[in-house]
Protein backbone atom coordinates (compact mmCIF):
# COMPACT_ATOMS: atom_id res chain seq x y z
CA UNK A 1 0.00 0.00 0.00
CA UNK A 2 0.89 4.00 -0.14
CA UNK A 3 1.28 6.17 2.62
CA UNK A 4 1.64 10.10 2.06
CA UNK A 5 4.49 11.12 4.80
CA UNK A 6 4.84 14.68 5.05
CA UNK A 7 7.48 16.08 7.17
CA UNK A 8 7.59 19.36 8.85
CA UNK A 9 9.87 21.91 10.88
CA UNK A 10 13.49 20.50 11.53
CA UNK A 11 12.21 17.41 10.08
CA UNK A 12 12.24 18.59 6.61
CA UNK A 13 15.85 18.89 7.43
CA UNK A 14 16.41 15.65 8.67
CA UNK A 15 14.51 13.86 5.58
CA UNK A 16 15.19 16.07 3.14
CA UNK A 17 11.78 16.54 1.89
CA UNK A 18 8.63 17.69 2.75
CA UNK A 19 6.98 15.03 1.40
CA UNK A 20 7.28 10.89 0.67
CA UNK A 21 4.99 8.81 -1.37
CA UNK A 22 6.13 5.90 0.26
CA UNK A 23 5.13 1.87 -1.01
CA UNK A 24 5.00 -0.06 2.49
CA UNK A 25 3.96 -3.31 3.77
CA UNK A 26 3.81 -1.45 7.28
CA UNK A 27 0.46 -1.81 8.57
CA UNK A 28 1.29 0.43 12.17
CA UNK A 29 2.19 3.55 13.17
CA UNK A 30 4.51 1.97 15.28
CA UNK A 31 6.30 0.12 12.82
CA UNK A 32 6.56 3.14 10.24
CA UNK A 33 8.11 4.84 13.03
CA UNK A 34 10.59 2.33 13.53
CA UNK A 35 11.74 1.56 9.69
CA UNK A 36 11.93 5.33 9.47
CA UNK A 37 14.02 5.94 12.02
CA UNK A 38 16.47 3.14 10.65
CA UNK A 39 16.38 4.93 7.28
CA UNK A 40 17.04 8.21 8.82
CA UNK A 41 18.83 7.84 12.53
CA UNK A 42 19.00 11.24 12.74
CA UNK A 43 15.17 11.13 13.20
CA UNK A 44 15.85 9.83 16.76
CA UNK A 45 17.66 12.97 17.87
CA UNK A 46 14.02 14.83 17.51
CA UNK A 47 11.10 15.02 19.34
CA UNK A 48 7.81 14.74 17.57
CA UNK A 49 4.21 13.80 17.00
CA UNK A 50 2.40 11.71 14.08
CA UNK A 51 -1.02 12.67 12.88
CA UNK A 52 -2.94 10.15 10.52
CA UNK A 53 -5.10 11.97 8.50
CA UNK A 54 -4.62 15.42 10.27
CA UNK A 55 -5.38 13.16 13.50
CA UNK A 56 -2.76 13.44 16.29
CA UNK A 57 -2.46 9.95 17.37
CA UNK A 58 -1.47 9.54 20.91
CA UNK A 59 -0.94 5.52 20.57
CA UNK A 60 -0.24 3.37 17.73
CA UNK A 61 -2.49 3.19 15.04
CA UNK A 62 -3.62 0.97 12.25
CA UNK A 63 -2.88 2.36 8.43
CA UNK A 64 -4.26 1.63 4.92
CA UNK A 65 -3.76 2.54 1.71
CA UNK A 66 -3.89 6.21 0.61
CA UNK A 67 -3.84 7.44 4.70
CA UNK A 68 -1.49 10.83 5.33
CA UNK A 69 0.91 10.56 7.87
CA UNK A 70 2.24 13.63 9.16
CA UNK A 71 5.73 14.01 11.14
CA UNK A 72 5.50 17.40 13.65
CA UNK A 73 8.18 18.36 16.12
CA UNK A 74 6.97 20.98 18.49
CA UNK A 75 4.46 23.79 17.61
CA UNK A 76 5.95 27.32 17.44
CA UNK A 77 3.46 29.50 15.76
CA UNK A 78 3.01 33.62 16.95
CA UNK B 1 -22.55 36.66 16.76
CA UNK B 2 -21.09 36.84 13.83
CA UNK B 3 -19.27 33.54 12.81
CA UNK B 4 -17.94 34.52 9.07
CA UNK B 5 -15.20 31.94 7.79
CA UNK B 6 -12.08 33.14 6.57
CA UNK B 7 -8.56 31.22 5.83
CA UNK B 8 -6.61 32.21 9.04
CA UNK B 9 -3.22 31.86 6.92
CA UNK B 10 -1.71 34.97 5.28
CA UNK B 11 1.68 34.95 3.32
CA UNK B 12 4.02 37.02 4.09
CA UNK B 13 3.77 39.74 6.77
CA UNK B 14 0.34 41.16 8.46
CA UNK B 15 0.12 44.97 7.67
CA UNK B 16 -0.45 47.92 10.06
CA UNK B 17 -2.60 49.01 6.76
CA UNK B 18 -4.53 45.74 7.07
CA UNK B 19 -4.62 45.54 10.78
CA UNK B 20 -6.00 49.97 10.39
CA UNK B 21 -8.94 48.99 7.85
CA UNK B 22 -9.93 45.61 9.66
CA UNK B 23 -10.25 48.07 13.05
CA UNK B 24 -12.34 50.60 10.43
CA UNK B 25 -15.07 47.46 9.55
CA UNK B 26 -16.03 46.83 12.83
CA UNK B 27 -17.45 50.54 13.23
CA UNK B 28 -21.18 49.24 11.61
CA UNK B 29 -21.09 46.82 14.66
CA UNK B 30 -22.66 48.67 16.91
CA UNK B 31 -23.10 46.54 19.94
CA UNK B 32 -19.38 46.47 19.94
CA UNK B 33 -18.42 48.11 22.93
CA UNK B 34 -14.76 46.16 22.96
CA UNK B 35 -12.13 45.36 21.07
CA UNK B 36 -9.38 43.06 22.80
CA UNK B 37 -6.13 43.18 20.13
CA UNK B 38 -2.88 41.42 20.17
CA UNK B 39 -0.35 41.22 17.69
CA UNK B 40 2.89 39.31 17.38
CA UNK B 41 5.94 40.89 16.26
CA UNK B 42 9.27 39.53 15.14
CA UNK B 43 11.72 40.34 17.49
CA UNK B 44 15.44 41.40 16.71
CA UNK B 45 17.13 38.45 18.80
CA UNK B 46 20.99 38.92 19.34
CA UNK B 47 22.70 35.40 18.46
CA UNK B 48 26.55 35.02 19.05
CA UNK B 49 28.25 37.50 16.36
CA UNK B 50 24.60 37.84 14.76
CA UNK B 51 21.02 38.71 14.66
CA UNK B 52 17.66 37.46 13.27
CA UNK B 53 16.69 39.09 10.01
CA UNK B 54 13.67 37.56 9.68
CA UNK B 55 10.96 34.30 10.50
CA UNK B 56 10.34 31.71 7.96
CA UNK B 57 6.71 30.21 9.06
CA UNK B 58 5.43 27.07 7.54
CA UNK B 59 2.57 25.03 8.87
CA UNK B 60 0.52 21.94 7.72
CA UNK B 61 -1.66 24.59 6.21
CA UNK B 62 -4.69 22.33 5.96
CA UNK B 63 -4.63 21.09 9.43
CA UNK B 64 -3.89 24.57 10.97
CA UNK B 65 -6.93 25.56 9.07
CA UNK B 66 -9.01 23.15 10.99
CA UNK B 67 -7.26 23.70 14.09
CA UNK B 68 -7.94 27.76 14.08
CA UNK B 69 -11.91 27.04 13.50
CA UNK B 70 -12.07 24.32 16.26
CA UNK B 71 -10.59 26.90 18.41
CA UNK B 72 -12.65 29.54 17.07
CA UNK B 73 -16.01 27.77 17.86
CA UNK B 74 -14.23 26.90 21.36
CA UNK B 75 -13.99 30.81 22.04
CA UNK B 76 -17.55 30.95 21.06
CA UNK B 77 -19.01 29.12 23.37
CA UNK B 78 -16.40 29.40 26.27
CA UNK B 79 -16.87 33.62 25.81
CA UNK B 80 -19.68 36.44 25.03
CA UNK B 81 -18.02 37.89 21.83
CA UNK B 82 -19.69 39.74 19.38
CA UNK B 83 -17.06 38.52 16.92
CA UNK B 84 -13.31 37.44 16.65
CA UNK B 85 -10.84 37.52 13.49
CA UNK B 86 -7.07 35.61 13.90
CA UNK B 87 -4.59 36.08 11.19
CA UNK B 88 -1.38 33.94 11.09
CA UNK B 89 1.58 34.64 8.70
CA UNK B 90 3.32 32.08 6.78
CA UNK B 91 6.47 32.70 4.82
CA UNK B 92 9.04 35.34 5.53
CA UNK B 93 8.58 38.02 7.94
CA UNK B 94 11.52 40.80 8.85
CA UNK B 95 11.75 42.25 12.01
CA UNK B 96 9.68 44.68 13.25
CA UNK B 97 6.89 43.31 11.23
CA UNK B 98 3.65 41.59 12.54
CA UNK B 99 2.88 37.65 11.92
CA UNK B 100 -0.27 37.18 14.43
CA UNK B 101 -3.46 39.05 14.46
CA UNK B 102 -5.83 38.38 16.97
CA UNK B 103 -8.58 40.20 17.13
CA UNK B 104 -11.81 39.93 19.47
CA UNK B 105 -14.83 41.87 20.33
CA UNK B 106 -17.25 42.29 22.41
CA UNK B 107 -20.02 44.35 24.23
CA UNK B 108 -17.96 44.48 27.57
CA UNK B 109 -14.53 44.39 28.29
CA UNK B 110 -13.69 41.77 30.46
CA UNK B 111 -14.63 39.28 28.43
CA UNK B 112 -12.47 40.52 25.65
CA UNK B 113 -9.31 40.49 27.70
CA UNK B 114 -10.35 36.95 28.87
CA UNK B 115 -11.06 35.71 25.53
CA UNK B 116 -7.94 37.49 23.78
CA UNK B 117 -5.24 35.54 26.27
CA UNK B 118 -7.12 32.20 25.72
CA UNK B 119 -7.13 32.50 22.31
CA UNK B 120 -3.19 33.52 21.70
CA UNK B 121 -2.31 30.91 24.24
CA UNK B 122 -4.53 28.09 22.25
CA UNK B 123 -2.65 29.24 18.86
CA UNK B 124 0.58 28.99 20.49
CA UNK B 125 0.10 25.69 21.94
CA UNK B 126 -1.85 23.52 19.29
CA UNK B 127 -1.61 25.01 16.00
CA UNK B 128 0.99 22.80 13.97
CA UNK B 129 2.81 26.11 12.86
CA UNK B 130 6.96 25.84 12.61
CA UNK B 131 9.16 28.92 12.69
CA UNK B 132 12.95 29.11 11.23
CA UNK B 133 15.02 31.85 12.24
CA UNK B 134 17.01 33.30 9.51
CA UNK B 135 19.67 35.20 10.96
CA UNK B 136 22.13 37.61 9.50
CA UNK B 137 25.17 35.87 8.77
CA UNK B 138 23.08 33.45 6.75
CA UNK B 139 22.58 30.68 9.05
CA UNK B 140 19.46 29.67 10.84
CA UNK B 141 17.70 27.80 13.35
CA UNK B 142 13.91 25.84 14.16
CA UNK B 143 12.38 27.96 16.47
CA UNK B 144 11.14 25.50 19.32
CA UNK B 145 13.58 22.31 18.72
CA UNK B 146 15.59 20.86 21.41
CA UNK B 147 17.25 17.33 20.87
CA UNK B 148 17.01 14.86 22.75
CA UNK C 1 12.39 51.47 27.43
CA UNK C 2 11.00 54.36 25.92
CA UNK C 3 8.66 56.90 27.76
CA UNK C 4 8.37 59.86 25.82
CA UNK C 5 5.01 61.76 27.28
CA UNK C 6 2.47 63.05 24.94
CA UNK C 7 -1.72 64.51 25.96
CA UNK C 8 -3.30 61.34 26.27
CA UNK C 9 -6.72 63.54 26.24
CA UNK C 10 -7.40 64.17 22.25
CA UNK C 11 -10.61 65.97 20.65
CA UNK C 12 -13.53 63.58 18.95
CA UNK C 13 -12.99 60.15 18.09
CA UNK C 14 -9.57 57.88 17.44
CA UNK C 15 -9.53 56.76 13.89
CA UNK C 16 -8.48 53.40 12.81
CA UNK C 17 -5.67 55.43 10.34
CA UNK C 18 -4.32 56.84 13.60
CA UNK C 19 -4.52 53.37 15.15
CA UNK C 20 -2.93 51.51 12.01
CA UNK C 21 0.08 54.38 12.34
CA UNK C 22 0.95 54.35 15.74
CA UNK C 23 0.97 50.57 15.05
CA UNK C 24 3.30 51.06 11.81
CA UNK C 25 5.91 52.92 13.84
CA UNK C 26 6.39 50.50 16.22
CA UNK C 27 8.19 48.56 13.35
CA UNK C 28 11.40 50.34 13.94
CA UNK C 29 11.66 48.93 18.01
CA UNK C 30 13.08 45.62 17.19
CA UNK C 31 13.15 44.28 20.50
CA UNK C 32 9.31 44.50 20.81
CA UNK C 33 7.69 41.18 20.16
CA UNK C 34 4.24 41.61 21.57
CA UNK C 35 1.70 44.13 21.53
CA UNK C 36 -1.67 44.25 23.13
CA UNK C 37 -4.11 46.79 22.12
CA UNK C 38 -7.11 47.74 23.60
CA UNK C 39 -10.13 49.88 22.27
CA UNK C 40 -13.03 51.30 23.90
CA UNK C 41 -16.02 51.52 20.57
CA UNK C 42 -19.01 53.69 21.43
CA UNK C 43 -22.36 51.55 21.77
CA UNK C 44 -25.42 51.90 20.42
CA UNK C 45 -27.65 50.78 23.82
CA UNK C 46 -30.91 50.88 23.47
CA UNK C 47 -33.07 52.88 25.57
CA UNK C 48 -36.65 53.02 26.32
CA UNK C 49 -38.07 54.28 22.58
CA UNK C 50 -34.72 55.38 21.57
CA UNK C 51 -30.51 54.75 21.33
CA UNK C 52 -27.70 56.28 22.03
CA UNK C 53 -26.39 58.89 19.45
CA UNK C 54 -23.49 59.58 20.46
CA UNK C 55 -21.39 60.14 23.93
CA UNK C 56 -20.03 63.12 25.01
CA UNK C 57 -16.59 63.04 26.92
CA UNK C 58 -15.44 65.57 29.66
CA UNK C 59 -12.98 65.48 31.94
CA UNK C 60 -10.65 67.55 34.50
CA UNK C 61 -8.16 67.97 31.92
CA UNK C 62 -5.22 68.99 33.73
CA UNK C 63 -6.01 66.55 36.64
CA UNK C 64 -6.76 64.10 34.33
CA UNK C 65 -3.61 64.44 32.08
CA UNK C 66 -1.76 64.09 35.88
CA UNK C 67 -3.03 60.73 36.11
CA UNK C 68 -3.14 59.34 32.99
CA UNK C 69 1.09 60.15 34.17
CA UNK C 70 0.81 58.17 37.15
CA UNK C 71 -1.00 55.29 35.49
CA UNK C 72 1.79 55.27 32.82
CA UNK C 73 4.86 55.49 35.74
CA UNK C 74 3.15 52.92 37.99
CA UNK C 75 2.52 50.42 35.07
CA UNK C 76 6.62 50.93 33.73
CA UNK C 77 7.02 50.13 37.41
CA UNK C 78 4.77 46.72 37.36
CA UNK C 79 5.68 45.53 33.81
CA UNK C 80 8.41 44.64 31.78
CA UNK C 81 6.93 47.15 29.36
CA UNK C 82 8.95 48.56 25.89
CA UNK C 83 6.76 51.49 25.41
CA UNK C 84 2.86 51.91 26.06
CA UNK C 85 0.53 54.88 24.99
CA UNK C 86 -2.95 55.90 25.79
CA UNK C 87 -5.67 58.46 24.19
CA UNK C 88 -8.38 58.92 25.22
CA UNK C 89 -11.28 61.11 23.26
CA UNK C 90 -12.75 64.17 24.85
CA UNK C 91 -16.29 66.19 22.93
CA UNK C 92 -18.31 64.13 20.93
CA UNK C 93 -17.84 59.92 19.86
CA UNK C 94 -20.72 58.89 17.39
CA UNK C 95 -21.28 54.84 18.05
CA UNK C 96 -19.43 52.68 16.56
CA UNK C 97 -16.33 55.20 17.04
CA UNK C 98 -13.35 54.17 19.25
CA UNK C 99 -12.86 56.65 22.14
CA UNK C 100 -9.84 55.12 24.15
CA UNK C 101 -7.35 53.44 22.51
CA UNK C 102 -4.79 51.28 25.37
CA UNK C 103 -1.50 50.67 23.47
CA UNK C 104 0.97 48.24 25.27
CA UNK C 105 4.40 47.12 23.83
CA UNK C 106 6.35 44.45 25.97
CA UNK C 107 9.14 41.94 25.00
CA UNK C 108 6.89 38.49 25.66
CA UNK C 109 2.82 38.27 25.39
CA UNK C 110 2.15 37.66 29.34
CA UNK C 111 3.89 40.82 30.77
CA UNK C 112 1.46 42.21 27.58
CA UNK C 113 -1.88 41.01 28.48
CA UNK C 114 -1.74 42.22 32.63
CA UNK C 115 -0.58 45.40 31.80
CA UNK C 116 -3.32 45.52 29.31
CA UNK C 117 -5.75 44.61 31.58
CA UNK C 118 -4.28 46.55 34.43
CA UNK C 119 -3.86 49.87 32.78
CA UNK C 120 -7.57 49.92 31.29
CA UNK C 121 -8.74 49.16 34.73
CA UNK C 122 -6.70 52.00 36.13
CA UNK C 123 -7.79 54.22 33.63
CA UNK C 124 -12.07 53.01 34.33
CA UNK C 125 -11.38 53.85 38.27
CA UNK C 126 -9.23 56.89 38.77
CA UNK C 127 -9.26 59.57 36.01
CA UNK C 128 -11.87 62.02 36.02
CA UNK C 129 -13.85 61.42 32.79
CA UNK C 130 -17.25 61.75 32.49
CA UNK C 131 -19.58 60.58 29.62
CA UNK C 132 -23.17 62.47 28.77
CA UNK C 133 -25.34 59.68 26.73
CA UNK C 134 -27.01 61.82 23.82
CA UNK C 135 -30.10 59.80 22.40
CA UNK C 136 -31.91 59.93 19.25
CA UNK C 137 -34.44 61.73 20.35
CA UNK C 138 -32.61 64.83 21.90
CA UNK C 139 -32.70 63.25 25.08
CA UNK C 140 -29.18 62.80 27.09
CA UNK C 141 -28.20 60.99 30.58
CA UNK C 142 -25.04 61.32 32.31
CA UNK C 143 -23.46 57.90 32.93
CA UNK C 144 -22.42 56.47 36.29
CA UNK C 145 -24.59 58.92 38.17
CA UNK C 146 -27.35 57.56 40.66
CA UNK C 147 -29.01 59.80 42.67
CA UNK C 148 -28.77 58.98 46.29
CA UNK D 1 -10.66 85.55 49.94
CA UNK D 2 -11.37 83.99 46.33
CA UNK D 3 -12.17 80.33 45.50
CA UNK D 4 -11.85 78.60 41.86
CA UNK D 5 -14.58 76.26 41.86
CA UNK D 6 -15.13 73.33 39.49
CA UNK D 7 -18.05 71.39 38.42
CA UNK D 8 -17.67 67.99 36.38
CA UNK D 9 -21.10 65.66 34.54
CA UNK D 10 -24.05 65.89 36.33
CA UNK D 11 -22.86 68.74 38.48
CA UNK D 12 -22.66 71.33 35.56
CA UNK D 13 -26.33 70.74 35.09
CA UNK D 14 -27.29 71.18 39.02
CA UNK D 15 -25.03 74.47 39.17
CA UNK D 16 -25.34 75.71 35.80
CA UNK D 17 -21.75 76.59 35.45
CA UNK D 18 -18.80 74.95 35.00
CA UNK D 19 -16.72 77.04 36.79
CA UNK D 20 -17.62 79.92 39.35
CA UNK D 21 -15.35 82.59 41.08
CA UNK D 22 -16.30 82.12 44.54
CA UNK D 23 -16.14 84.74 46.75
CA UNK D 24 -16.69 83.61 50.55
CA UNK D 25 -14.93 83.58 54.36
CA UNK D 26 -15.15 79.90 54.29
CA UNK D 27 -12.13 78.64 55.04
CA UNK D 28 -12.79 74.38 55.08
CA UNK D 29 -14.23 72.17 52.09
CA UNK D 30 -17.18 71.10 55.04
CA UNK D 31 -18.31 74.38 55.64
CA UNK D 32 -17.85 75.59 51.53
CA UNK D 33 -19.53 71.78 50.86
CA UNK D 34 -22.53 72.77 53.42
CA UNK D 35 -23.34 76.18 52.12
CA UNK D 36 -23.14 74.77 48.63
CA UNK D 37 -25.99 72.61 49.54
CA UNK D 38 -27.88 75.30 50.80
CA UNK D 39 -27.55 77.33 48.20
CA UNK D 40 -27.99 74.12 45.33
CA UNK D 41 -30.62 71.65 47.34
CA UNK D 42 -29.95 69.36 44.23
CA UNK D 43 -26.28 69.15 45.18
CA UNK D 44 -27.51 66.52 47.32
CA UNK D 45 -28.99 63.87 45.64
CA UNK D 46 -25.81 63.14 43.92
CA UNK D 47 -22.44 61.76 45.50
CA UNK D 48 -19.62 63.56 44.43
CA UNK D 49 -15.52 63.49 45.41
CA UNK D 50 -13.64 66.87 46.04
CA UNK D 51 -10.47 67.76 45.04
CA UNK D 52 -8.75 70.85 46.31
CA UNK D 53 -6.05 72.34 43.80
CA UNK D 54 -6.21 68.43 41.75
CA UNK D 55 -6.02 66.05 44.76
CA UNK D 56 -8.55 64.41 46.10
CA UNK D 57 -9.16 65.07 49.43
CA UNK D 58 -11.15 61.89 51.89
CA UNK D 59 -11.27 64.56 54.70
CA UNK D 60 -12.45 67.96 55.62
CA UNK D 61 -9.34 70.36 54.43
CA UNK D 62 -8.53 73.69 55.29
CA UNK D 63 -8.89 76.20 52.37
CA UNK D 64 -6.88 79.27 51.20
CA UNK D 65 -7.43 81.95 48.35
CA UNK D 66 -6.56 81.31 45.03
CA UNK D 67 -7.62 77.63 46.28
CA UNK D 68 -9.01 75.35 43.08
CA UNK D 69 -12.16 73.06 44.37
CA UNK D 70 -13.44 70.49 41.91
CA UNK D 71 -16.83 68.51 42.56
CA UNK D 72 -16.19 65.38 41.08
CA UNK D 73 -18.84 62.64 40.49
CA UNK D 74 -18.32 59.03 39.99
CA UNK D 75 -15.81 58.44 37.02
CA UNK D 76 -16.84 57.17 33.85
CA UNK D 77 -14.19 56.93 31.53
CA UNK D 78 -13.69 54.82 28.32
Amino acid sequence: MQLNLLFFGVLTDVIGVTNLEFVTNTTNTRTLNHNLQKDFPALKKYSYKIAVNQEIITEEKKLKDGDEVAFLPPFAGG
Amino acid sequence: MTKKKHSVLVNGPITSDFIGNSIAKHSTKTNIGAHAIFLGQVRKDLKENTAVANIEYSAHNEMAEKIFEAIREQAFEKFDMVCMHIYHSLGKVNVGEVSLFVFVSCKHRAQSFEALEWIVEEIKNKVPIWKKENYENGNYSWIGVSEI
